[in-house]
């Protein structure tokens, strides 16, 4: 982390850039937030840990319209969503410079919650130069400890994999932390009757409050103004008038950004009501693939996505039908 | 009143207008019968066809909605159906994948010299709409007028 | 289902040939250095899978005969590649001899320095179960 | 609000039969937005529309529902009518309720009760119409070809004659291609170079028609009727209005030893040259690449000897900007590299040669004079083996997977021209099939076969060994016999496969016409617009859309260029009003929309927005309304919702989804 600093320090007084875009202390241990930092002063705040999991890349939409280049700070995961935003000409290439950050799994705090811990005060072992194997825990109620694998996201136990697809430089070790089939949790779901199927989605959908987080953190959720909020389709956002709308809100938010989302796991990492939304995408990934042919959005810049493509002998829409 | 208490489906079809929709133009030239459960909405090509329409369809209470499109290789504008099927074919996984029953939605090719086809296509499909019985689990609590 | 059905699906799964994909131009047999040898060429091969003669495959000569250079893989036209039809058909055939074709034990005998390790790896893979 | 009109037809008893038309009308009184309703017997006859007018005018209508027929059938009827009464035409919407109702039903209450959600549903549709307005657009009166073999030089004769002035732009210095390179023409024979010259004559001739030879697109901007082309003449470093085409320049040019493209490679060429004897313009160029004077400085001794002193070595690079109303591509094809075809030994032996190089070989101003020879040692020979499909037909990635179309024909040709002409010469031809579709053409093969005694082996042939004694061995395999075949040739022609020119897929990127994996241009419509481009304004001619012999070359190129005078003869454009359109305020442009679009009708500017208070400069896909056509696949891959379709809205058509749900 401090050769991270120092290196943003240097290229923002050598003028190389005009602000960094990195993570900033919260008021709890486990909740760095994303945060920009003009001056290096400012960047004593600056945090890199375990718990930065946030996808700094669509921030980089706004800042492209600043004057000046912004040092921008990408786990591996993440370059593949500035990619996927390069390729839908969002973010300035020439407005960013990159810092590939190396990534030893990220944690979430829910999952520590959930082995018991409580009254957290602090924690070590999830720092980035010397991410360990196990967390040491400081609580009101004595010192405690977790394995820093079962306090991981999900998504970074199905991890793409620690390269940087795209940067200007990168810093930082990385460690592998994919020990889960991708598609296992999708799998376990097609499997399901029709009517498992019907009361599981009803179950976690039920729990949504229509916070718009999951929208509001997707990088490819980048619309200026989202269909739900438009009067386009006569869907503008009021109160749900049946809990229909919360499936057509999902499906469509997944519809929308399929062939398109990288799978970051932004949506299910920020949902208040921990509604496993990456279920929807990664369906629609793991459709695209079986399908279509693999295809990883954003792992190259300027790829044609699979719903903007298509192929004389593609599969019929019957075959929903016939696999069972 | 056995009669009245028959199960009358709402079925939205849309149809391209240079094939399907000529196809049902030559259905009912032809006078071949198909139930009145159908009702066709004309759209210039399958592709023009938007998810947030078949969802809207079933939201509103429609129990089966169908898409017609001309033959892949014979679109009007070429490619308009391929990107269609792409799209439905995820659209229909997804629907299949929340626990809707399968073959709520349907996409079916039929030309415009193809007026026994539609026919035949469009009794299948509220036949198989009427297996199927109401659309409970889109509508959930139905909009009801 | 037959048995000669079966094992012709088989020899389609072992191999990965879709012996449709066929044009029937013989280049196969054009390229083939034991074609005087076998009995049923290797454009035969094929139509003899896709017709689900596999009897008469299994009982010919050309089984033994073919080299495996891999000539006719290499210029099919149609990637339908008899070669591995072949392959395939050997397969079979040892499969349901039942017994390894090569023993562990005989290995330390065959070998000879001049040669090549991969031999005796792909000799490995093809002739023990 | 709309003030809406509903207008239910009976159409005799064709509706009324099923459908109790008074009812509808009751009904339909009560939707939102109708301000009138009333039937009629016959909607569409002159009576029924003069109803419309006097409804229009008496209820002040601002839309109108007809009920009656498919709107395949009557709609435009039903909008001209609304026009004469001086209402929008897109402000009318067709319930169709005869081929989608009264025909199909036969209880008249299911009938009634359908009719009635149709016109609902039209109803809800025209509440949310809006009038729309074809565009117009010019036509320059111009069209530009683009190559100038048999294709271009065919279509530009054929527009020019119609009396449209058009452009033919050439890559090499003379108009001619592929054609002028062959000797004899299937099936009857005649010299290639007798049948094309007085075209190529022609069209320099003409008065309509502009050559720019050795000259190459480099830009082109603009859309149907309507395109702006930068043309690059390369400095040929001969002025041509000096030139008399003598020829002593390229007699007394020392450097003599640059591969002859128009020989195939097999001759040589000198520095300063015209490419054959008959070349259009006969005007020479220099290849900077192999002329001393350009390579060192010294030399200039065709400047010397040239006495209308046409020689300009400061010569430069010009670029021409024209305007055209139409573009035919006329590219044309070349044969394949066989760099990965090793067992035909084409890389190892001079005798192993294409059929293109035959042509030369036999022709009179070839690189042997016509004579049959050996390439390596200049020996006739006495056994000669022709190979078909050398890389048609081939699913792996050395070849292609089409069939070129014209080597059957064309070997034949050359088997009956050799066993005519060299009666002592063996012919043995390699088939996998024999594709002979075409007025005489089987006749041609058979008298091949029968009369000239060619022997055809149906089999492939698995290599070609060259022996040391300078011989071709050849192993084929003969599927009729069963067996395998080793025969020792003098040499071996390989039937090699055709491909669309290298430089067409450049050429398509600039005019956005679309191209399928093969490099072949796509046609609008496979079957019914087969030598249109789905981008407007843009005709194909020739083998740039697929392989095709001369007949089916030249009846392309008359296709395409009458299709270039339909639009020429066009003062102005109307456009279809019903097209996609972005909402600036909400267009993320991010691409997609025009990923999708046929017809290259998307583009995006960079364009000063007020989006409630806030003044930026942002990316926005803009609709050319000339090329869209209006399917809405952008519509549809749009995440915002930005792109909409006028007359099939969103809005519109989930009216229509609310009403017949209702």
């Amino acid at each position: 982390m401090q050769e991270l600093i120092t290196r943003a320090k240097e290229l923002l007084e050598n003028g190389t850039v005009a602000r960094v875009l990195g993570w900033k202390i919260g008021d709890l241990p486990y909740n760095p937030e994303p945060a920009f930092f003009e001056t290096a002063e400012s960047l004593d705040k600056f945090v890199y840990n375990g718990f930065c999991g946030a996808n700094l890349s669509k921030y980089m939409i706004e800042a492209s319209k600043l004057e000046g280049k912004t040092l921008v700070c990408l786990k591996p995961c993440d370059t593949y969503s500035f990619n996927q935003l390069l390729t839908e000409h969002r973010v300035d290439r020439d407005k960013a410079y990159i810092i590939g950050v190396g990534c030893k799994g990220k944690l979430d705090v829910e999952k520590i919650k959930k082995t018991g811990i409580k009254g957290i005060v602090s924690i070590s072992g999830a720092e980035a130069d010397s991410a360990c194997d196990t967390l040491e825990i400081d609580t009101l109620y004595g010192k405690k400890s977790c394995a820093y694998g079962d306090a991981m996201l999900e998504r970074c136990h199905v991890c793409k994999g620690k390269e940087h697809k795209i940067y200007d430089e990168l810093i930082g070790e990385s460690r592998d932390t994919a020990d889960k089939e991708r598609f296992a949790e999708v799998e376990m779901i097609e499997a399901m009757s029709p009517e498992e199927k019907f009361a599981f989605f009803q179950k976690e959908l039920s729990k949504c409050i229509r916070c718009n987080a999951c929208r509001n953190v997707c990088p490819a959720c980048s619309c200026r103004k989202c269909v739900f909020d438009s009067n386009k389709f006569d869907s503008a956002q009021k109160a749900n008038v049946d809990s229909f709308e919360e499936k057509m809100f999902h499906i469509i938010r997944a519809f929308h950004v399929a062939g398109r989302c990288t799978d970051c796991g932004e949506c299910s990492r920020v949902c208040p009501q921990g509604i496993p939304l990456h279920l929807f995408n990664r369906k629609f990934i793991k459709d695209i693939d079986e399908l279509y042919g693999d295809y990883t959005a954003g792992a190259e810049a300027g790829s044609l996505a699979p719903l903007t493509d298509f192929k004389m002998d593609d599969a019929e829409p019957s075959i929903v039908n016939e696999r069972g | 009143m056995s009669v009245n208490n028959e199960f009358k489906p709402k079925i939205v079809a849309f149809c391209c207008n240079w094939c399907s929709y000529a196809g049902a133009d030559l259905a009912g030239s032809s006078r071949l019968a198909y139930p009145a459960d159908v009702k066709i909405i004309r759209v210039p090509c399958s592709c023009r066809v938007n998810p947030m329409f078949i969802l809207r369809a079933f939201e509103k209470g429609a129990d089966g909605v169908i898409i017609c499109g001309c033959h892949p290789g014979d679109c009007h504008y070429s490619t308009g159906n391929y990107y269609a099927r792409r799209r439905m074919t995820l659209l229909f996984s997804m629907l299949d994948y929340i626990g809707v029953e399968k073959g709520r939605a349907r996409v079916e090719w039929v030309s415009a010299a193809e007026g026994v086809k539609f026919a035949d296509t469009m009794n299948s499909f509220v036949s198989k709409i009427k297996d199927l019985g109401e659309n409970v689990r889109l509508g959930d609590i139905r909009c009801k007028n | 289902m037959t048995t000669e059905k079966k094992q012709a699906e088989l020899i389609r799964e072992i191999s990965g040939v879709e012996p449709l994909k066929c044009m029937k131009c013989g280049k196969c047999s054009a390229t083939c250095p034991a074609y005087n040898e076998m009995d049923i060429k290797p454009h035969q091969f094929v139509s003899y899978v896709a017709n689900e003669n596999i009897e008469a495959l299994v009982n010919s000569k050309s089984l033994w005969k073919c080299l495996s250079c891999f000539a006719c893989i290499e210029r099919c036209p149609r990637n339908v590649q008899p070669g591995k039809l072949i392959d395939a058909a050997r397969q079979i055939v040892l499969r349901q001899k039942g017994g390894d074709y090569l023993k562990d034990e005989e290995i330390p005998e065959l070998l000879d320095e001049e040669l090549p390790q991969q031999l005796l790896v792909s000799a490995y893979r093809r002739y023990k179960r | 609000m709309q003030r809406i009109g509903v207008f239910v037809c009976h159409c005799g008893s064709n509706i009324a039969a099923t459908v109790d038309v008074k009812k509808v009308v009751e009904v339909i009184r009560s939707e939102p937005g109708v301000v009138h309703a009333e039937d009629y017997q016959y909607m569409c006859s002159e009576a029924g529309q003069e109803r419309i007018a006097i409804a229009v005018k008496e209820h002040k209508l601002t839309g109108i529902v007809v009920c009656s027929c498919s709107p395949r059938m009557h709609e435009t009827t039903f909008r001209k009518a609304a026009e004469r009464a001086g209402l929008n035409p897109y402000m009318v919407e067709i319930a169709n309720i005869r081929e989608h109702c009264s025909w199909i039903h036969k209880d008249i209450n299911e009938g009634t009760e359908k009719a009635v959600i149709l016109a609902r549903a039209a109803v809800a549709k025209v509440n949310l119409n809006t009038p729309l307005y074809p565009g117009e657009s010019r036509v320059t009166k111009r069209a530009l070809v683009i190559g100038g073999g048999i294709a271009g030089i065919q279509t530009a004769l054929d527009i020019a004659d119609a009396g449209y002035e058009v452009d033919i732009v050439e890559k090499t210095p003379s108009i001619g291609g592929i054609m002028s390179q062959l000797d004899k023409t299937f099936p009857t024979l005649d010299c290639s170079a007798c049948i094309l010259t007085p075209k190529m004559v022609d069209a320099a001739a003409h008065e309509k028609i502009k050559l720019y030879t050795y000259s190459e697109v480099e830009k082109v901007s603009g859309f149907v009727g309507d395109f702006t082309v930068d043309i690059r003449k390369k400095a040929r470093y001969v002025d041509a209005d000096k030139c008399t085409g003598c020829g002593l320049c390229q007699e007394k040019c020392p450097s003599k030893k640059t591969p002859s493209e128009f020989n195939r490679g097999l001759g040589n060429r000198s520095a300063i040259y015209t490419p054959f004897a008959q070349a259009i313009p006969n005007v020479p160029v220099i290849d900077t690449d192999a002329c001393i004077k350009f390579k060192t400085g010294k030399c200039g001794l065709c400047q010397k000897v040239c006495a209308a002193g046409a020689i300009d070595y400061t010569q430069k690079d010009e670029i021409v900007t024209e305007k055209y109303g139409a573009i035919v591509v006329a590219t044309g094809f070349d044969t394949i590299k066989l760099d990965n075809y090793d067992e035909y030994a084409y890389n190892q032996s001079k005798d192993v040669i294409t059929s293109l190089e035959l042509e030369r070989v036999m022709n009179a101003a070839g690189p042997t004079h016509g004579h049959l020879e050996r390439l390596s040692d200049g020996k006739a020979p006495k056994e000669i083996v022709f190979i078909q499909c050398v890389g048609s037909r081939c699913s792996d990635d050395r070849g292609k997977p089409y069939c070129s179309k014209i080597c059957c024909m064309y070997t034949a040709k050359h088997a009956m021209l050799i066993r005519d002409k060299y009666p002592d010469v063996n012919v043995t031809v390699f088939y996998i099939d024999v594709r002979t579709p075409g007025k005489n053409f089987d006749e041609f093969y058979r008298r091949a076969v029968e009369q000239y005694g060619v022997n055809y082996v149906k089999g492939q042939v698995g290599k070609v060994i060259p022996q040391p004694n300078g011989k071709l061995l050849v192993q084929g395999s003969d599927l009729l016999d069963n067996k395998q075949i080793l025969k020792e040739a003098d040499m071996v022609v390989l039937a090699t496969a055709i491909e669309p020119n290298k430089d067409v897929r450049k050429i398509a990127t600039m005019l956005t016409a679309s191209i399928d994996t093969n490099n072949f241009l796509t046609e609008a419509h496979a079957k019914l617009r087969p030598v249109e481009s789905p981008t407007a304004g843009i005709f194909l001619s020739g083998v740039c859309q697929g392989p095709k012999d001369i007949p089916e070359t030249v009846s392309q190129a008359g296709a395409a260029a009458i299709k270039v005078v339909g639009l020429l003869a066009k003062d102005k454009l109307m456009t279809n009003p019903c097209t996609a359109h972005a909402d600036e305020l909400l267009c993320n442009g991010c691409s997609t929309c025009a990923n999708v679009c046929p017809y290259g009708a998307i583009s995006y500017e960079d364009k000063q927005v007020n989006d409630h208070g806030i003044r930026e400069t942002r990316r926005i896909a803009v609709v050319n309304n000339a090329l869209c056509q209006g399917c809405g696949a952008c519509t549809v891959a749009c995440p915002s919702g930005a792109m909409d379709l006028q007359g099939f809205s969103n809005r519109q058509i989930l009216a229509e989804v609310d009403a017949i749900c209702r």
